[in-house]
C-alpha cells in the first residue's frame, strides 16, 4: 500500500527485533472478547485516480458555477491564489502546534502577524491564535465574562446569528449560565437599546451583539457598550462578515470581540472549516481561551517567537483551565492571514467599499425590510420567499435566504447579500425577480 | 554522530509589518461595474473607520517570499519523522488536498439548496457509515470541529441521556493519566472530576474504579490503549462496573489508531467517543488544526446527537432540524466538512483491510523503537505497546538531563521531539509515537540519534543541555515570554534591524 | 556582516535508489477492466524485458519527502534576489501558474479537433499579436521551445529568404560580446561565424561593421541593449548598414527586459527576433527550463515561418498548413503552449502601462545598483546601464579573488549570485541583473552585501576564496566531475553511508 | 502594480541615488528614432480573478471531459498528484539552472536522478538532463552521428513520428546532412529491412528507428542495429511512448536513444512543454548535446553533484559546440522524475501491461491494417476516418487519427490509442461506431 513505506523483508525484520513471529502476534494480549474477528465491512483500498472521480462525481451531484446571493454568516469572495500557494507548502501543511518553539518559527511567527492584524482590525489590544469557528467563539467569549466579572447572566440581541445564538444556548446549558435575548428594533433593524436597558441588571456578565447584524444592519456598538458598561457588564462584539472591518468603526468600546474570518480567503467549504477570533484589551489577557503566541529572545539573544501563557490551557490547568480547546484552526488562520497581507491597508477598504457599492446596488430599488444603514446584506420583503427562490434557480442563480425558520415574525422576508463577486447582470435578474 | 542533518542559510525576514512601505500593493480588484458609495452618506461619519493603523502594504512578490522563508524555518511530516505521542502525525496524502479543493465541494455554501447539495451530503453520510462501522457503533454526528470539541459533545449526550432518566449526576471519573481536554471537557460540561489513580501497570485500577464509582458519578472518560500507549485490559469489566452503576463510558479515541480494523470500542462497552480525525484519518494538522472530532454513539444516546441529522427522503438526503431531545448545536452549519473529504479519501484509500494493515505497521513501528531504546532509557511501565511508548528520562536525569533537554538535541539530530512531560503520571516522560509511515530506515536513524543522545548524556551532558544548536533559533526564553507577555507587533517595539 | 541569512538545519537524503527496498510501492492503479493479455504472447519474448534493474521501490511518503528535502537545498526567486545577469529572474506570478493547469487546456490533445480547440488557438493568437505589438513586428512563430531554438528559427527565415532571392550567402556577424547560443546557432544553420570586436564603450563598432559588411554576409546578430546592458545607440545606423548589403538583421530579444513598452526592435531596424518568455515574460525557469522561444518577424519573412500558421475561417481558428516557403517545423506541434498561457497571463496582468512601468522599474533598480556599487567594483564600460550592469573584478583580483570567489561568498551573504565571467569581453564580469521585482530593500541588502565582501577582500582574502561556509554543500569540486566523468548511480558506487 | 513591489517613495530615493528626477530620464539617452512614442495597444492590466475568468472561458471553447483515443505521440495517462506537489515547490519552480552548485544540490539531485533512470529504462549508459522534446531530439542524435561517424547521411524509417521527420529535415537542410526514408512492410507495419539495407552504405552516419513505431508496432531493433552495424552506421532509436520502456525490451543495441517522456505525467497541454531525452553509450559522452550532471564531493568531502562537460556547451565553446541548446525542460524532467519514483519498477510494468491489454481489448474484432505485434496503439481500416470521428464525437467521444495526411496511401486508415485511462463502455462505443 502506497502510504506504508514498508517491504515485506524490512517487516519480518523488525517483527525479530521485537520477537513475534506477526503482525497479529503484536496483538495477542488484546483480550478475545475486544476484538474484531472479521474483516471491515469498508470497500477495498482505491487508487488515487478512482478516489477524484468519486469526489467529481459527488461534486457533480452540488451546485457548481451558480451566481449566488447568499451570506447569512458565510460570504463569497474572491481567493488570491497566494493563498492556497503558502498553505501547501508542506511545511506549514503538515506540521503542528508549535510545542517546540525551535523548530516552528514560521509557524509561530504568522501567529503572531495574525494576532497582531485581528487587533489592528478590531481595535483591541491582544487577540489569540484562533478558535474553531465565529459560532463557538461566542460562548467562549461569554464564559470569559463570566470568569472575568464573577457574574453568571448573558444578555445576548436575537440579531446575532441564530446558529450562533444556538451554539450559546449548547454551550451554557450546564454551565449555570443563563441567556436572555432581546429584541430589535422593527423599523431600523437594529438592536432595541431600550429592550436591552430593561434587561440589563447587576447580574448580567455580558451583552452580545453583532455587528453587522443578522440583518446586515450596522449596529451602534457604543450606544451598546455604554449601556451595558453602566451595569458592570462586558460588551462581546460578534462579527460574521469580516470584510466588514475594512470599513467601519471598530469596535474599541467592546470588551471582547468573537468572530469569524471566513470572509478571509476561506472556501465555503458547505461549513467548515473556518477560523474564529477572540480578542480582547490586554488586562483580560489571562482570561483568554486558546493559544497565544509571545515575543521572546532565544539563548543568543535573537527574535524568537513561542507558545505563551500555556497556564491558562487545559494541558496544564486541566479543569481550571480558560477553556478545553486544544487543537484549533491554525492552517485557516493562516490563509486569513495571507489574505491580510495580500489585500493591505489599502486593499480591504477598496474591497469593503465594492462591498458596499454592490448590495447598495442590489437594494436599490427593492422593498427593504429595515431601514438601518448596511453594509453586504439587507433583508427584502416579499411575500413568497421561496417562490422567487425558484424562480431564480430556474435561472441557475441561488437567491437569498428566507428568514421564516429563524424568524417566524419575518416568514415574508429574504436576506440577501453581495458581495464584489456579484456581478450587475445576475444582481439585475435578482431584482427583476421580484 | 549527527547522521541526518547538516546545516545550510536559511533566509532572514522581517514581520510584514516592517516591510511595509505606504502605497506598496499584493491586490487588485476588477473594476466596480456599480456605481460607486460613498460609506459616510450610506453609514454616517460615526460609523466609518480611519485607516487601518499599522496593517501591512507589501507586494505580491514579498508576500510570497515572506511566507516561504518562514515556512523554512518550521520542521514538518513532509520533512521527516514527527514523533509527539498522542498526536498521530502521519503522513497526509496530497491527493486528499487535491480532492477538498473540487470546485463544488469548496465553494458549496451551508445555506444552499438540499437539491444542490446533494453531493457533499452523500460524503458526510458515507464517512458517518465508515466511521460507525471503525467504531462498531451506531451513530456519528461529524458536527465537532476538534477531539475537545468532540469530548464535550459526548460528556452533554451523557449529561442530557442521564437527564433524561431524572438525574445528571455530579461526577465524572477521569485516571490520572488523560490527556487534559478530558477534566477541561467535564468541568465545562457541568462535572466535577474524580481522578482514577493508575496502578502500577499504568492501567485503571478496577478495584478503584469499583470503589469511585456510585450513583453520583455519571460516567467514565477513559483513554484506551491509555496515554502510555497500553491497550486497557479490562475494559470489558470496566465498562461493566460502569454500567452497573447506571453511568456510561466516553472513551477519548485520539489513540484509534492503535485499533482500526483490530478492535472496536463499540464492541467493548464503549457509549460514546470521539474520534480526532486530524489524527487517525490522516487529515493534516497544518501548524495547529484545523481538526474534526466525530462523535459515535451508541442506539441509547442517538436521540441526543447535535441536530440537524441527515436523513433520507426517496432518493434525497435531507436535513432534519426536529430533533427535541438533541443537546443543540455545538457549532454553526455541519462540521468541518473540508476535513471530512479528506477523512473519506483515506479510508477510500485504505479500504478496509488496508486500514488494518495500517493499525498493524502503527504497533510494530512502536514496539520496534520500544525495543531498541529499552537498553538506554528507563520504560517505566512494562506493559505491551501499541501505537506509542512511554520512555522517562530517569536515568538522564541522574546526570541533570531532563526529557525537555533530550527534546532538543534531538531537534539538531533532525527528528522532531516526542511529546515531552505527558503523561502526567511518568515524571520526566518521552512519549513516542512514530506512526505506520514512517518507514525502517527513518525510524532506524531515530533510534540512532537518541542512543546517540543517550551516550552524550555520559559523556558530555552539557552539550545536551545547551541544544539545539543546529537551528536558526537557538533555545527560546519562554519564562520570559510569560512573565510580561508581547503578543502584537507595535511600531515602538521593532529596535531589531531591518534584516532581523 | 550577514544580515540577511542563519544557518538551520536541513535534512541529508539519499539517492531514490538507495532508499528503495524490494515491494515498496508509491503506486496504486484502478483495476483492470478488460481481460489481462501476456506480453510474451502478445509481443514475443525477445520483445519483453525483465525487471529495469535498479529502478527506485519507495512509497508515496518516502517520495514526497525525497523531493521536500531536496527541494530545501535550493536557492530560489521565492527566498530572494536572484541577479543572475542575462537571465531575467523576475518574480513567477503564481495565478499563471494556475490558469495554466485549467483542465481543457492542460489535456488538450495536439491533434483534437480544431472545432474543440478553439480556446487555445485564441489563447495563442492573442499572445502573437500582444507580442506583435510590444516588439513592433509583423508576425510572431510560438514554435520554438527556447532563446537558442528561437535563433535557429531565425536565421533559417533569414536564410530562406535569401535563398529564395538566389544566394544564401556564408556568413554571420556576431558582436564579440555576444551570447554563447548565437555563433553556435549561425553554425547550425551552416553559416561561418565572423566575430565584430566591441568598441571601447562595448558598443558594436560601427566602422568595423561597415568594414565586415559585404554581400557574404547574410546578416548580423545583434543582442540589444547589449549584454553588458547597454543600447546599442547605433542601433538605427546598423541596421542601414546591414540591410545596404542586402544583409539581415537578427536580434536576440533577451534583454528585451529593458524595453518593452519604451523601445520596439520593429522601429529601429530589425528583421527577426525572438523573445526569451520565460525571461522577458514571467514564465518560470524551473531549475532550467522549460521557456519559450517566440520568433517575430517583418513582414518579408513572414512567409518563410514554421508552419502551421493559424488563420481565420469564418469565425473560427484553423491551421494552415499549406506554406510552400515555410521553413518547415522546428518542433512537433504548435510550441510549448502551457508556458505561452502563462505569458499571456502575464502580459494581461500588467496590461500595456503596466508593461512600461515595469520595464522602468527594471532599469531603475540596474542603475540604482550602478551607483552604489561603482565605488568598491571596476566598471570597465561606463555607458548608461539599461536593465543590467556589468563590474569586473578588476580590483579584487588584485588580492587574487576572483570574480567566481566573490559569487560564491554572496552565497553566504544569503544571494544568488550574479552572472560569472560573461559576457567574455569584460575579463572577470560580474554580471548583475536585478530585475523589477525587487523592492529596495532586498537590493540595499545586495548592495551592503556586495560591500561588505569589498571590505573582506581587503581584509581577508583568504575568507572570500574558501566561501562558501553556510550552505549544506561547500565548494565542489567541478574539475573531478569533468575528469572523470560520473552521470549516474550504479550500485557500486554507494559507499556513502545511508545517511548521506 | 502588484508584481512590482515599491512604494513611490522608494522610487524617488532611488532616482535621487541614480541622479535623475525621473523614470523616463533613464531612457533619455535612447535615440528618439529608436524610442516608441505611444502607449503600447494592450487593455489595461488585469486583477487575477479577470484573467482567471478569461482563460476559463478559452477553456470552455476546449474539449473537457472527452474520452479520448488520440495518440500518436502524446498520450492521456493518469498523472499522480505528488506531481504537482513537488513541481509547485517554490524551490523547484523558481530557481535556475544549476550553475551556482552550493546553492542548487536540490536540483542537480534529481536531474542526476533522472539521469539513471533514464539510462535504467533505455539501457544506455549515459543520459542528459532532457531536451525540449522527442522531436527536436531526433536531429540532436541524428547531427550527433555525423560527429561521430564523420559521415553525413542519415537513414530515417517511414514509421518514425511524422511530425518528428520533419523537424529533423528542417534541421538538417542547412547541415549538409541529407536524409533518406526507407520504408515499411506493407504486412506487418514495421520497418521493411530489405528496403533499409538496400539503402544503407558507407556514407551513412545513422539509422533512425522508432519502437513502438507510429503505427503502434513494436520495431525488432536488434535486427536494424545490426543491419546498420555491418554498415559503420550507428543506430538511433526513437521512441514517443515511454511507457512502453516498462514492458518492452532496452534498445541495447542502438547506439542512441532520442525520446519524449510526455508519458511520464505530462500533460498533454495542447503540444508542449514536454521533455526529450538523448542517452547513449559511455563512449559517446562528449558528443551528446545539452547538460550534464555529474557525481563530485564539495570541499569537505561530502558527495555533491554539479554540472559538467560544459566544454561540449555553447556558451563555453560557442560555435563548435555539440549544440546550440542552453534553456532546456528541467521541470517537465522533473515531473517525469517525480512520476518516475512514483510508479517504480513494479508500477512502471502494471501501467505498460495495463497500456498493452486496453489496447488489445480495443484492438479485439477490429480490422486492423497491419498484422506486427503493438503496444497501445493500431492503425484500423475503415472506409471514411473522418466519418467515423464524426459518429464519436457526436457521442462525446474524440475518435483516433486519420492517417491520410501524413500517409497519403493509409487515407482509408485510422491510429488509435488505447490507455490505462481509457474505459471499456468507450472503447465498445467505439468498437460499435466502425
Ligand atoms: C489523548 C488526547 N485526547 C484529546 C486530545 C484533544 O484533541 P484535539 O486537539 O483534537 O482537540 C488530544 C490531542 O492532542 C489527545 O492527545
Ligand atoms: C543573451 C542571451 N541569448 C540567448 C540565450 C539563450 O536563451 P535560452 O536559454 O532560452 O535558449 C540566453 C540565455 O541565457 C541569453 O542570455
Amino acid at each position: 500500500m502506497r502510504y506504508l513505506p514498508k517491504s515485506e523483508s524490512e517487516r519480518r525484520e523488525m517483527l525479530a527485533v521485537c520477537g513475534a513471529a506477526s503482525l497479529e502476534d503484536l496483538f495477542s494480549h488484546l483480550p478475545a472478547d475486544a476484538k474484531l474477528n472479521r474483516a471491515l465491512d469498508i470497500p477495498d483500498g482505491k487508487s488515487e485516480y478512482e478516489i477524484v472521480d468519486y469526489f467529481r462525481e459527488q461534486a457533480d451531484r452540488n451546485a457548481t458555477g451558480y451566481p449566488s446571493f447568499l451570506g447569512a454568516g458565510v460570504y463569497y469572495h474572491y481567493r488570491p491564489v497566494l493563498v492556497d500557494t503558502v498553505v501547501s507548502r508542506g511545511e506549514f501543511l503538515t506540521s503542528y502546534t508549535p510545542y517546540q518553539a525551535e523548530i516552528a518559527q514560521g509557524t509561530l511567527t504568522t501567529i503572531f502577524e495574525f494576532q497582531t492584524m485581528v487587533c489592528q482590525l478590531t481595535g483591541m489590544e491582544v487577540a489569540n491564535a484562533s478558535m474553531y469557528d465565529g459560532s463557538s467563539a461566542v460562548p467562549e467569549a461569554a464564559m470569559m465574562a463570566v470568569r472575568i466579572t464573577g457574574r453568571d447572566q448573558i444578555l445576548a440581541s436575537r440579531t446575532v446569528h441564530p446558529e450562533y445564538r444556538e451554539v450559546l444556548r449548547t454551550y451554557a446549558q450546564h454551565q449555570g449560565m443563563p441567556i436572555t435575548e432581546f429584541g430589535y428594533d422593527s423599523e431600523s433593524g437594529a438592536v432595541d437599546l431600550a429592550d436591552l436597558e430593561a434587561k440589563l441588571s447587576g447580574k448580567v456578565a455580558a451583552v452580545i451583539v453583532q455587528s453587522p447584524n443578522f440583518f446586515g444592519i450596522v449596529e451602534d456598538i457604543k450606544a451598546a457598550a455604554a449601556l451595558a458598561h453602566k451595569h458592570g457588564a462586558l460588551l462581546v462584539m460578534v462579527f460574521t462578515e469580516a470584510v466588514s472591518l475594512g470599513l467601519l468603526e471598530p469596535p474599541r468600546d467592546a470588551d471582547i470581540v468573537a468572530g469569524e474570518l471566513q470572509s478571509f480567503a476561506i472556501t465555503p467549504s458547505y461549513g467548515g472549516p473556518y477560523a474564529g477570533i477572540i480578542a480582547t484589551k490586554e488586562k483580560f489577557i489571562r482570561q483568554i481561551p486558546g493559544r497565544l503566541v509571545g515575543e521572546t529572545k532565544d539563548s543568543r539573544g535573537n527574535r524568537a517567537f513561542c507558545l505563551t501563557l500555556s497556564t491558562r490551557e487545559q494541558h496544564i490547568r486541566r479543569e481550571k483551565a480558560t477553556s478545553n480547546i486544544c487543537t484549533n484552526q491554525a492552517l485557516i488562520a493562516l490563509m486569513a492571514t495571507v489574505f491580510m497581507s495580500v489585500y493591505g491597508k489599502e486593499g480591504l477598504r477598496e474591497l469593503a467599499e465594492q462591498n458596499l457599492a454592490k448590495a447598495h446596488y442590489l437594494a436599490d430599488g427593492m422593498q427593504k425590510r429595515f431601514a438601518g444603514p448596511f453594509f453586504n446584506e439587507f433583508v427584502v420583503k416579499c411575500a413568497a420567499p421561496d417562490a422567487v427562490n425558484e424562480k431564480l434557480l430556474a435561472k441557475k442563480i441561488i437567491g437569498g435566504l428566507p428568514l421564516g425558520n429563524f424568524y417566524p415574525e419575518l416568514k415574508d422576508c429574504m436576506l440577501l447579500c453581495a458581495t464584489e463577486m456579484n456581478k450587475r447582470g445576475h444582481m439585475d435578474e435578482v431584482k427583476s425577480a421580484f | 554522530m549527527i547522521l541526518k542533518t547538516r546545516p545550510h542559510l536559511t533566509q532572514n525576514e522581517p514581520l510584514l509589518f516592517e516591510s511595509s512601505s505606504p502605497g506598496k500593493k499584493g491586490y487588485q480588484l476588477p473594476p466596480l461595474d456599480v456605481p460607486a458609495v460613498d460609506p459616510i452618506a450610506a453609514l454616517g461619519a460615526d460609523q466609518v473607520r480611519g485607516e487601518i493603523e499599522g496593517f501591512p502594504e507589501v507586494s505580491e512578490v514579498e508576500t510570497i517570499r515572506h511566507f516561504t522563508r518562514l515556512s523554512t524555518w518550521n520542521y514538518a511530516i513532509d520533512l521527516g519523522l514527527y514523533p509527539l505521542g498522542s498526536c498521530t502525525m502521519k503522513y497526509n496524502p496530497r491527493v486528499n488536498e487535491l480532492v477538498a479543493r473540487t470546485e463544488a465541494l469548496a465553494w458549496a455554501h451551508p445555506y444552499q439548496p438540499e437539491s444542490l447539495s446533494q453531493g457533499a451530503m452523500e460524503i458526510m453520510a458515507e464517512l458517518e457509515r465508515c466511521l460507525a462501522e471503525i467504531t462498531g457503533m451506531d451513530a456519528v454526528t461529524l458536527q465537532p470541529a476538534a477531539g475537545a470539541h468532540g469530548e464535550m459533545t459526548g460528556i452533554m449526550l451523557i449529561r442530557s441521556l442521564l437527564e433524561k432518566r431524572g438525574d445528571a449526576r455530579k461526577k465524572i471519573l477521569i485516571p490520572d493519566s488523560a490527556h487534559g481536554t478530558n477534566p477541561a471537557t467535564a468541568h465545562m460540561c457541568g462535572y466535577a472530576v474524580q481522578n482514577i489513580a493508575s496502578n502500577l501497570n499504568g492501567l485503571v485500577d478496577v478495584a478503584s474504579l469499583e470503589r469511585a464509582m456510585d450513583e453520583t458519578v455519571a460516567g467514565l472518560m477513559i483513554t484506551n490503549p491509555n496515554t502510555l500507549g497500553v491497550f486497557e485490559e479490562n475494559i470489558v469489566e470496566i465498562t461493566k462496573i460502569v454500567h452497573a452503576k447506571g453511568g456510561l463510558v466516553y472513551m477519548d479515541g485520539a489513540n484509534m489508531n492503535a485499533l482500526v480494523g483490530i478492535a472496536r470500542p463499540g464492541d467493548f462497552g464503549v457509549d460514546v467517543m470521539h474520534l480526532n480525525l486530524h489524527k487517525t484519518f490522516s487529515t493534516p494538522h497544518g501548524g495547529g488544526g484545523p481538526g474534526s472530532g466525530a462523535v459515535a454513539v451508541k442506539k441509547h444516546l442517538e436521540p441526543f446527537l447535535p441536530y440537524p441529522r441527515m436523513q433520507r427522503a426517496g432518493d434525497q438526503w435531507t436535513f432534519n432540524y426536529d430533533l427535541p431531545d438533541s443537546i443543540g448545536k455545538v457549532r454553526a452549519f455541519y462540521g468541518n466538512f473540508g476535513v471530512l473529504v479528506r477523512a473519506l479519501a483515506y479510508i477510500m484509500a485504505h479500504g478496509g483491510d488496508g486500514l488494518r494493515r495500517a493499525t498493524m505497521d502503527a504497533v510494530l513501528n512502536a514496539n520496534y523503537i520500544r525495543h531498541m531504546l529499552e537498553p538506554y532509557y528507563d520504560l517505566p511501565y512494562k506493559a505491551p505497546s501499541m501505537h506509542e511508548c512511554v520512555f522517562s528520562d530517569d536515568r538522564q536525569a541522574k546526570k541533570g538531563v531532563r526529557t525537555g533537554d533530550i527534546a532538543k538535541r534531538l531537534i539538531d539530530y533532525g527528528f522532531h521531539p516526542y511529546t515531552v512531560s505527558f503523561p502526567l503520571i511518568v515524571h520526566g516522560a518521552m512519549m513516542i509515537e512514530p506512526t505506520e509511515t514512517e518507514g525502517k530506515r527513518e525510524i532506524d536513524l531515530f533510534v540512532e540519534a537518541l542512543i546517540s543522545i543517550a551516550e552524550e548524556v555520559d559523556t558530555d551532558p552539557q552539550l545536551v543541555l545547551g541544544a539545539p544548536y543546529l537551528t536558526r533559533t537557538s533555545r527560546v526564553d519562554e519564562v520570559t515570554a510569560a512573565r510580561k507577555p508581547i503578543v502584537r507587533w507595535r511600531p515602538k517595539a521593532t529596535a531589531s534591524t531591518a534584516a532581523d
